[in-house]
């Protein structure tokens, strides 16, 4: 028999766990040779009120075994995406969380309310954490009141799920986490990229124009477990774990370390299949050592 | 557009350190237009894949033509046949060749080669005039492979051909298709607004999903290299804000 | 001409910029095949008081371009440092740093008293960033007071080359960095390892028995310079980075980043002369670029 | 100890799913011990190098025998002949053949064939009566290369010589050599406390300074798998804390 690999996350029912990352599948209508039937649900690339032009280039520089990405956010801005995108969402047979941005909790909250109630928009991620914004996400991360307050303003918006993206960017993940389920998350996404800068030797400054960039892929796998399974241990909402997905084994790590769901970006640019793959892996992985569903899988969340 | 496991079945010598190399990759030979590249995957080696033109397509194979710039060129160039990449393409939008031009003008630098094989083949097949003006730095690096009804060469240093660059030694045309070191290409700009030109930038995901590869538009804002471009109609581009540290520019004209 | 690669750091004049980074050189009578000349110097691996028996296997784990560590600070304790290590450092032709560990400021500062006056030891590194100990390091690292108490209850004890090796778990580096600055420190080694866990999918618990373990390697190399440029950036005492060195390119982007020397630790594990090879290629590139010395390299240090 | 680039000079099948590798490594091949290893870097490929027993050396030639567990070994069955590795060794502490005994019994368990050749090699120069004892799950996966004055081989499932596990299987000697899962050699300790044993461990470096290979003893305190060991006392090793869950274990007696 095929193992049931339905979840559910947030206040949504998923048919598998494992879902497209933001800023790394667009507004789903880019990404070609997916086979979507494996598609959880996605989250939205990150949007603003206002259409961002985003920063100057280059904005990529690869690492070992990582990238780094300064986007700075660039997008239509919440108009477009009502008009040009929300509509084609509300056909699809996954549900769509937007990633939503702001440099103040009253515009994320503002961004809410526009946003709430739009045909094809099934929740919201909230994105406290891009590194990328010298003014944005990064300063709410790592402040709990701050973090706190974020949510609050969201969740006061909507009766739509309402997850929050962590940055690992912090020296207690437990604190935060617990602050933002007070303030009425249903689920946390851990973990956005981390902070990362890498020097051009021909021009003696960084590579990416922005200085730094958020470092993501393979690499920060080991990093994003544990804060992600540090997140599982603080709350009893369910954790997203983002970081470093490749292959089947790497989402399987995350789902024994206490995650409800996974969130597949930087493997998409390499193989613009990876979430369908990831998704049948662990249901061979389930398969093999003869789980019914998720609920079967053992998973490592000690007391102590 | 095509995600296939392709075989190196041969590579030869084209320049100094400037070889071709060529892949069985049947659905994406079948399909690709000049301008349009591929986005090559090597395992073990690098995250990311390499974006690469297509050199020539014939029948099952595509080739492509490169230098050892960096750790996956090296290992590309390190292939022996039978070796397996993973190649996705194409993509990108293509030279554009409709249109009532007579004649056309083929402009590359360096590897900015790598278009101009397709280029030649298709303006042919609309039974175009063309001519072809390849550049480098010096006699050696001049690719051995160029073509067409009339074909010029230029090196800086003068020791084949016109001496100096590629765009003083060109002719005007009705179309005019450049390839090659951004610095170049911002030339290519200045004397024929309506060049089309295949730019390169850092590429992510070559699909258009990342946001990695903006060109920055003269009229502001950026769009996609991989999607809208890497070919553009010169005026188009805001050429000081494109960055023109990329290898073409260390290696050529 | 060969470059001038020497340089001066926190009170010492090394014959060139690349050490061997604490824990990854033993006491300096392991590393086999090394062409020493190019060493510059040494930190020993972390000592505490009294001996240590360490962590149970599995210790260690394979990640992308990176390894997780969990030795807990195995060591003979500062006695047996004293007499079977001390004297040989003292023959030796570069400077050996001890990295000192302790669970109370107090314990810090009475290690300082012991070593302080040892032939054969030459300065401190003070080592407020071991992920692995749950009582120890960690707790340091990331509290501006407590880091500073430590860095004063060593200053106190020695007129010898003080560093404080800084912790990346924190949420702003440029604050600890004063911090310790402040308390008396001469140079600032950054950084430690970043904690992580990796999972085994046969026995569904962490592949480390102690769990978490830290992070270094290729992998961490881009974060690194990210923090070490940050703390170059916010005091005026030297910074030596530390994080993913394989090359000398790499040693470079620490340099170009602001770091005046660089320590070298993983790449020792995977070749032997690794820190041989980073110092020739320093020495081939600044004679390729025609620098005479390390002080003609351009530095990347905005004032904005 | 010896670092040097080698390249593959042969590959040879000798169980379902064994295979033994030939590299030239003249320095190694020369000086190594039965029981000694090489310590395997793969570039590109995985980060750290990978530890494998010496199994022959002939003249300039060293050869490992493995099975595909991992990224490592995959890439490692992957390679073609003329293909390089970075290999360092011989590395750690070879098997005691001194002292006064006439015979001895080498055990084996699936993998842990991998140190025997070179211990028949040194036992027959050291002049004892050798006797090999070789087991494994069934029987084509045992190694087809034993050799001795007697060899005993033995099958969990029957299907080949003696009915059961290597260790109930052995007859007693002198000398007892034993390598292999470490539940087998745990089972080898508790009938010959005195027998020499060559554990596994992850490794680091291999070459005695990261001390990630530690080995728990049975009077305290762990050592170093890579430098103390790999053979040690079969009593001297505290087996209920030395982990179990490495691939001979999964693979094999
Ligand atoms: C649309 C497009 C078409 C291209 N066609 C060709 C071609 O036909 N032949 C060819 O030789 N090269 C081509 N390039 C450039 C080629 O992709 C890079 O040279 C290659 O990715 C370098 O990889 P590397 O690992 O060897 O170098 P890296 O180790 O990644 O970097 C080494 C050097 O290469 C440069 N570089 C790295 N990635 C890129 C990139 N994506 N674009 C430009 N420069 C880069 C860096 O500036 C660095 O100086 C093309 C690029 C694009 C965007
Ligand atoms: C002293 C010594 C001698 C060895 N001799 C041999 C030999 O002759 N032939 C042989 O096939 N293998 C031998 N091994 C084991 C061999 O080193 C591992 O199988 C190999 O490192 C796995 O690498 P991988 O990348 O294929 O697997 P990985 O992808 O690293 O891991 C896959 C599996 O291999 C296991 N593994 C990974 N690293 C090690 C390690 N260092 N030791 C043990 N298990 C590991 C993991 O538990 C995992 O289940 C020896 C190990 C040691 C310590
Ligand atoms: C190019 C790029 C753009 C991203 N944009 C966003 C974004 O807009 N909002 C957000 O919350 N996360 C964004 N992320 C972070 C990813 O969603 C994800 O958290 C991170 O990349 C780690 O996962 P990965 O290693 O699988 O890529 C972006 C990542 C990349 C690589
Ligand atoms: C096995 C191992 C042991 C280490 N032990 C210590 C230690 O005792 N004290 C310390 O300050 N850092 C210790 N470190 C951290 C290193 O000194 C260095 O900061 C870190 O590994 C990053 O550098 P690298 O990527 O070059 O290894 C250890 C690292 C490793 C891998
Ligand atoms: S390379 Fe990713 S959008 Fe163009
Ligand atoms: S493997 Fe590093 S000490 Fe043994």
């Amino acid at each position: 028999m095929t193992p049931d690999l339905s979840v559910k996350v947030g206040g949504l029912a998923l048919r598998g766990p494992v879902l497209a990352a933001s800023g790394t599948f667009g507004y789903g209508t880019e990404v070609p040779l997916l086979e979507r039937r494996a598609l959880a649900g996605m989250v939205s690339k990150g949007i603003f009120l206002k259409p961002r032009a985003g920063t100057a280039p280059p904005r990529i520089a690869e690492t070992p075994s990582g990238m780094l990405n300064a986007i700075g956010l660039q997008g239509p801005g919440v108009d477009a995406l009502i008009s040009d995108y929300a509509p084609k969402w509300a056909a699809w047979d996954f549900p769509v969380l937007v990633n939503i941005n702001g440099e103040s909790a009253s515009e994320y909250g503002e961004l809410t309310a526009r946003l709430d109630g739009v045909p094809g928009v099934a929740g919201f991620e909230i994105n406290i954490s891009c590194p990328n914004v010298e003014q944005g996400g990064m300063y709410f991360g790592n402040d709990t009141r701050a973090a706190a307050a974020v949510t609050e303003a969201v969740r006061r918006r909507t009766r739509l799920p309402v997850w929050v993206k962590l940055t690992p960017m912090v020296s207690d993940m437990g604190v935060i986490a617990r602050a933002v389920e007070a303030a009425g998350a249903d689920a946390l996404s851990a973990v956005n990229t981390f902070v990362g800068m890498s020097m051009d030797l021909n021009a003696y400054r960084p590579r990416l124009s922005f200085r730094t960039g958020g470092l993501s892929g393979p690499a920060i796998r080991p990093l994003a477990v544990h804060l992600a399974h540090q997140a599982a241990r603080a709350v009893d909402i369910p954790v997203i774990g983002v970081g470093g997905i490749m292959r089947a084994e790497d989402a399987l790590e995350f789902l024994v370390a206490g995650c409800r769901a996974v969130q597949v970006g930087t493997a998409t640019f390499v193989n613009p299949n990876a979430i369908a793959e990831v998704h049948d892996g662990i249901a061979a992985f389930m398969a093999a050592k003869g789980f019914a569903s998720l609920a079967d899988l053992p998973r490592f969340l000690p007391r102590d | 557009m095509f995600l296939t496991d392709a075989p190196l079945i041969e590579h030869r010598q084209v320049a100094r350190d400037m070889w071709v190399l060529g892949f069985a990759a049947p659905e994406i030979a079948a399909s690709v237009k000049a301008g349009q590249f591929v986005n090559i995957g090597l395992g073990p080696g690098p995250l990311l894949r390499r974006p690469f033109s297509v050199y020539r397509a014939t029948g099952d194979r595509i080739e492509v033509v490169l230098k050892a710039v960096g750790a996956g060129t090296a290992l590309m160039l390190a292939m022996r046949e039978g070796d397996m990449v993973s190649c996705l393409g194409p993509l990108g939008h293509a030279f554009d060749l409709s249109g009532t031009a007579r004649n056309v003008c083929l402009i590359s630098g360096g590897l900015g080669v790598a278009p101009m094989p397709l280029a030649a083949r298709d303006a042919r097949a609309a039974s175009l005039h063309v001519t072809w003006v390849h550049g480098a730095r010096t006699a050696s690096e001049l690719c051995a492979e160029t073509e067409g009804d009339e074909v010029i060469l230029a090196t800086d240093d003068g020791s084949a051909g016109f001496a100096g660059d590629v765009v003083a030694a060109a002719p005007d045309a009705d179309l005019v298709l450049a390839c090659g070191p951004n610095r170049m290409l911002a030339a290519v700009a200045q004397r024929w607004p309506h060049a089309q030109v295949a730019v390169e930038t850092y590429m992510g995901c070559g699909t258009g999903v990342c946001l990695g590869c903006a060109v920055p538009l003269a009229g502001g804002g950026y769009d996609r290299a991989c999607t809208e471009g890497p070919v553009y109609i010169a005026s188009d581009i805001d050429w000081r804000a494109l960055p023109s540290h990329l290898p073409y520019t260390v290696m050529s004209a």
